[in-house]
């Protein structure tokens, strides 16, 4: 037992940190900060800077130009670039359909598409969930049909993340209708310039169009594009779920948070004092730090179990329950920080303008919209009811 | 000890819903405030000429009711429906401090406000300021101008005249010294800045450049206020609690709807029982957060001390009950829930979000305790 | 609307506290107010002086000795007596044996038992729980064969409430097995003393023996024992459970025991001041003590409709979670409040000693024991597992 | 960063529960309380032995461990098993102050607690006092004879030596001014009376009755003991977070197979997802204990601010999952979790009652508010 982290492991910290210091743009981690959102390009800005550094892909092979950190280099790199307020990296390429593609999919696709996720060429959203299937996830009812050379694809999918700006979909699809619904799934990467395809924004409860339906109209996609053999997919898409789910905790993104809701609330003052020495919010404050704290351990531990090899299975869903609901009271308690201050809703500036005429702290506007966003934490990505029935079958076994 | 409505406030009750029922839903609010529109101007004439906002004033007045128990009857069907109209702003509170402390030339407003022609507004609020209600810096000095800053002003953009709190002498957070001044929005040197609520209200900022007003404008004694204001806060916290006892119900019922005809895994997804337990404890604690509501109504016209413990008893209860209902609500329905184009978003955008006007779930649970520390 | 009382009701509750006042032996209230158990004498002492005034039976008609109060009236008296610290009155004969006896028993089992009951001449103990049974009450095995005039019972019982005090059980057996198991059952009355009664007293959590088993090996039991008719004891075991669940809230009890944690916070001295003025245990309190506001209030509602003759149904489920939930609450304060005090064991005292040589508070050697007990509100009488299950068929209609 | 246990430590942790698992269960305890006995005298004879209190001392005081997490191992074990042996007053508290502050000739007195051979306490808690450590009000004056009492002496009855605390100037509350002196439980005026805990351990109330003491008896520097008196605590409250992690993984085990076994409606209960869901979130929240523990056991040895952030920590949640998981525990197994005979009584009851043991989870929420405010 020994909660220190090694030589090498501090030395790569101060790189990271170093490396942030001088190459992440004020002007993106403000945006980050403020809880603003991010124009395409501005995405595209960080990535390119990642991808300069060889930071990009931290869990691909060297051979294709990833940066072959381990588990706990990986969560020291998320730890720093969330204090440092990085954007996030948007990860549907880099973490979800790369290690598919390196798992399953042919040498060509490998060597055709991942490079194009590096350089920012290709920008890759998912397309599991449909309007029907929900936590179902199985019971999706798009279809691909064999016409020769090519699938032809009808049907839609839903919850589509930052689809408005991708070029590429990789996609869950039904090949087969025999046997478990899980049995007759495909695999299949779809230009999104395929005529027939098209994205429609969903405006979610925040005010913010972050995700989208895209429909499939008699779509014809090569054969070449299918991943692995066909009726496979469950297999591929499984496989993401159990081996790639790092920083599932959010860690990262919760030490951030804390660190501004309590600048937040040592700022904010309350009954002639700051806030943070009001004893019931202080008392919710510490509360929600003392979680944390021992959430980052729990998930150290598993980190540093896969790191020696030992894949975290059902942990995950342990950790993406307490994650969720420490994220989710972290904004919570920042909304109610805010006061009657969070009452105002200013999209222009949440997506950019620089300033708001109405004299509002700068945390302000996105307190609220950022609560209410947090909620799809525990709803997307598998809800938290699907993970305690994770954890019923694998650790409890009941 | 009767629960039952009388029949007059049956039959109010029964009419406003069926005219909420008939005149509202999500897709009209969307429009509406993708058309820029503060709220819907028909409704409010209507609800007006129904009398409705009469129905939020004693007789002597000018009004028929004005009890608790008829503020939480039109504000829980207000929040059924998911109205935006300016009822809080204009009736409760400009309404409700002009028919307090107006002069009877003054009053002459009270009824312009009860047949909807005239809509109030009370900019109290100012930057920095949260939610102890004494702490008010806009000076009225011997000159009477004003110079300063109003912030999230209700309904501020579409009042013809404010109501506003000043300060006459001590310092911000003192009691004694608060006056009300009557100003309309056209005043020179006045300038309002219109925003949209998160919930989708409409609020204002006030920016006052040197406004000239006179001893004429003022509602009631120099620098006594503070009492009435208490009083209105009281009656609009009661508003706004009926208000989201009335989304809660909403919320409540789509979500029961959806259990039972979502299928996930082969069957309706309200055959869960995990998610049935969570939806009964959901049950249980809005059936307690319509207690909290009639207490606060049954006790309004009580002595103070006795009113106020019952405004932070059920403030800080419908804060806590509020955002469990619109946090399960949202979690059971899953995505949809957390979609704006489906109805749910409003209503749970209201529940959460009246946690943050006239005090939110610490700020009466402090001054809950507070109280009690007074009495004893 | 109206939440004052009517004159009549005030008067009513004026002529309760005095007599009260007059009548409750201080010898008693002392003990109740202090957590300590009392000796069987001293419950018939309060049954008969409830009995003396003709209040013992309040939901009894006066035919047979009844007050006929009213929901509201019974509300009261509970309230007033639950603030005096009156011993609870055992309720196993008067509550829940004597309806069903009213509603389904022959004129001759009423005439028989019911001057019995308010005599105090039988104690009536329940034998529902059986131990494979639980929440699942139907799937009760103790079996009775008809043999000539009588029944033959054996089998088991299990958690009966002061059955050690008891000289008659009303019993849930199986006299036949074709059908859904709650087919089956019957409702039948049997002398202890009968040769093959057992009771077995099992030490529950808190080290007290309140509840027992009860073996019946081979009991003879007259047929003219049987409450109306063979086979249809479920119907009226289910009676009670929607008709006479009057003060499932507890909403007297919580009264109580939130006035004595406020006594306790107020004089219980925490970092030089009383911890009822450390705010983070004053938050604990205060948010009780609201809910308990609003649950007084919903309580009054469903009996004030109960009293317009609106039989409360699921709405007693909500009622029994939430009063559970407030009364659970607030005997976990109690023994928080008590810090280090609460820790040492002290049975004898809590069985009635006068006093305890470690000079502790007198209310500490029952905080944690009381604590312990109070887990059983919400698993005997229909868990509240149970009472979630109704309340999703009865109200939610899931 | 490892969170492998050394070689040593697991061959440790396997002996230490073998030996557990085949010495004690709950008839046996059951029939131990009931005969009056304070522990398990062969039991504690064989832990001596195999060298359990030798695992809590660093090599320097005669021991071969005595890191945080030596001391998590053993406690986490004991509280598996249940154990009621007095390790935590003997060897943690008492022979911790005599080992941190004895004399060489003071120390002899180390090597024999670790031998099992004596038994320590200490005797601090006075009637009245709460969580703060400094309240002490025994007063040790220039006649050199102690007058007073203290309370909740865990194993003071069994012990034949008593660590106490006494004030020297100074009132209660200060943390300068206190000095610890050993005294033999046979000391004349000395008279302990021994009470059961709620949770089956022995403690005592001890009463000094113009007991004299000389300088020889004094550990350490007259009035500086406050220091180790908050470092020995922070081991202590390491040790109790460790058991009651230990005892929630009894609890928590013993509820797992309940589910599995249990039949009801027709089938294993466990196969209600109510309950599933409910099992998972106990789950969850013990392996956040058990990261507590970590976090407590790898920061006993840091700088003073770090080492008391971690203690309070580490109990608050500790204190709040506990409550947690014993309340569950019972209430997933229903009327046999009620039970005294049934095993999980005791677990049950040791959790919840660690929560009184060196602070609440309300004193260390306090304290990590204040530790936090002191260090910004």
């Amino acid at each position: 037992m020994d909660l220190s982290y090694t030589a090498e492991q501090e030395a790569f910290r101060a790189e990271v940190r170093s490396f942030l210091a001088n190459n992440l743009p004020k002007r993106l981690s403000e945006k980050v900060r403020l809880g603003k959102r991010l124009t395409k390009s501005e995405m595209e800005e960080w990535h390119a800077l990642l991808n300069a550094q060889g930071w990009l892909a931290p869990n691909w092979p060297a051979a294709y130009g990833g940066a072959e950190w381990d588990a706990v280099q990986r969560q020291i790199f998320e730890e720093e670039a969330c204090l440092a307020y990085a954007p996030r990296v948007v990860p549907f390429g880099l973490m979800m359909l790369a290690p598919v593609l390196l798992a399953f999919g042919s040498e060509e696709q490998k060597r055709h598409y991942l490079p194009r996720i590096l350089s920012g060429e290709d920008w890759w959203c998912q397309g599991y969930s449909e309007p029907g299937a929900g936590s179902d996830l199985a019971s999706l009812k798009t279809r691909a049909v064999r016409e020769g050379d090519h699938y032809v694809v009808n049907g839609q999918k839903t919850w589509t993340t930052l689809g408005q700006h991708a070029n590429w979909i990789f996609c869950l699809v039904r090949t087969g209708t025999e046997g478990k619904p899980q049995e007759g799934i495909s695999f299949l990467l779809i230009d999104m310039a395929t005529p027939g395809v098209t994205v429609r924004p969903i405006t979610l409860i925040d005010g913010e169009a972050e995700v989208n339906e895209v429909f499939f109209d008699n779509v014809r996609v090569p054969v070449a594009n299918l991943v692995g053999e066909e009726n496979k997919g469950w297999t591929y898409a499984k496989y993401l779920l159990t081996h790639e789910r790092t920083n599932i905790a959010g860690v990262g993104f919760s030490n951030a948070a804390l660190a501004t809701l309590k600048q937040v609330a040592a700022s904010t003052m309350s009954g002639g004092k700051p806030l943070a020495q009001n004893p019931h919010f202080a008392a919710r404050m510490a509360q929600v730090e003392i979680d944390l704290m021992a959430m980052r351990t729990t998930n150290l531990r598993v980190v540093s179990a896969a790191a020696k090899g030992q894949a975290p299975g059902a942990e995950s869903s342990m950790l993406k329950i307490k994650g969720t609901q420490i994220r989710q009271e972290l904004t919570s308690l920042l909304r109610r920080a805010t006061g009657p201050d969070a009452m105002p809703f200013l999209p222009d500036y949440l997506e950019g303008g620089d300033n708001q005429t109405l004299d509002l702290p700068e945390h302000a506007p996105a307190a609220a919209p950022s609560y209410f966003n947090m909620r799809k934490l525990s709803i997307f990505g598998g809800s938290n009811e699907i993970q305690r029935g994770i954890i019923t079958k694998a650790i409890l076994e009941l | 000890m009767d629960f039952t409505p009388t029949e007059d406030r049956a039959m109010l009750k029964d009419m406003l819903r069926r005219v909420l029922t008939e005149n509202t839903d999500h897709e009209k609010r969307r429009a509406l405030l993708a058309s820029g529109a503060p709220f819907d101007a028909a409704l409010w004439a209507q609800l007006a000429e129904l009398g409705i906002l009469g129905a939020l004033f004693p007789e002597d007045q000018g009004g028929f009711g004005g009890a608790g128990f008829d503020i939480a009857l039109v504000f829980e069907e207000l929040g059924r429906a998911g109205g935006i109209e300016p009822v809080l702003s204009s009736a409760i509170l400009g309404g409700g401090l002009v028919a307090q402390l107006g002069r009877a030339d003054q009053q002459a407003l009270v009824a312009e406000v009860i047949a909807g022609e005239t809509r109030l507004a009370f900019a109290h609020a100012e930057p920095g300021t949260r939610y102890d209600l004494a702490d008010v810096s806009l000076a009225l000095g011997p000159d009477m101008t004003l110079s300063g800053t109003k912030t999230h002003v209700l309904g501020g953009a579409e009042a013809q005249m404010l109501v506003v709190s000043v300060r006459e002498s001590g310092a911000a957070g003192d009691t004694d010294g608060l006056s009300l001044i009557l100003v309309p929005t056209d005043a020179p040197g006045l300038t309002v800045t219109r925003h949209v609520t998160v919930d989708g209200f409409s609020a204002a900022t006030v920016t006052f450049d040197s406004v000239a007003v006179d001893e004429e404008a003022r509602l009631g004694t120099a620098g006594t206020a503070y009492d009435v204001i208490e009083e209105v806060f009281a009656r609009a916290t009661l508003a706004v609690s009926a208000e989201a006892l009335g989304a809660m119900e909403s919320a409540k019922e789509m979500t029961i709807t959806y259990l039972k005809e979502r299928q996930q895994f082969g069957r309706a997804i309200g055959k869960f029982q995990a998610l049935q337990h969570r939806m009964a404890d959901v049950l249980i604690e809005v059936e307690q957060a319509r207690s909290a509501v009639v207490n606060l109504a049954g006790h309004l016209d009580a002595p103070r001390a006795l009113r106020e413990r019952h405004v932070s008893a059920t403030k800080n209860l419908i804060g806590r009950v509020g955002a469990l209902v619109a946090e399960e609500a949202v979690q059971l329905h899953g995505g949809i829930g957390m979609t704006d184009e489906y109805a749910l978003s409003h209503f749970v955008r209201r529940i959460v979000m009246i946690d943050h006007l006239f005090g939110d779930v610490d700020h009466h649970l402090e001054r809950f305790i507070q109280l009690g520390l007074e009495a004893a």
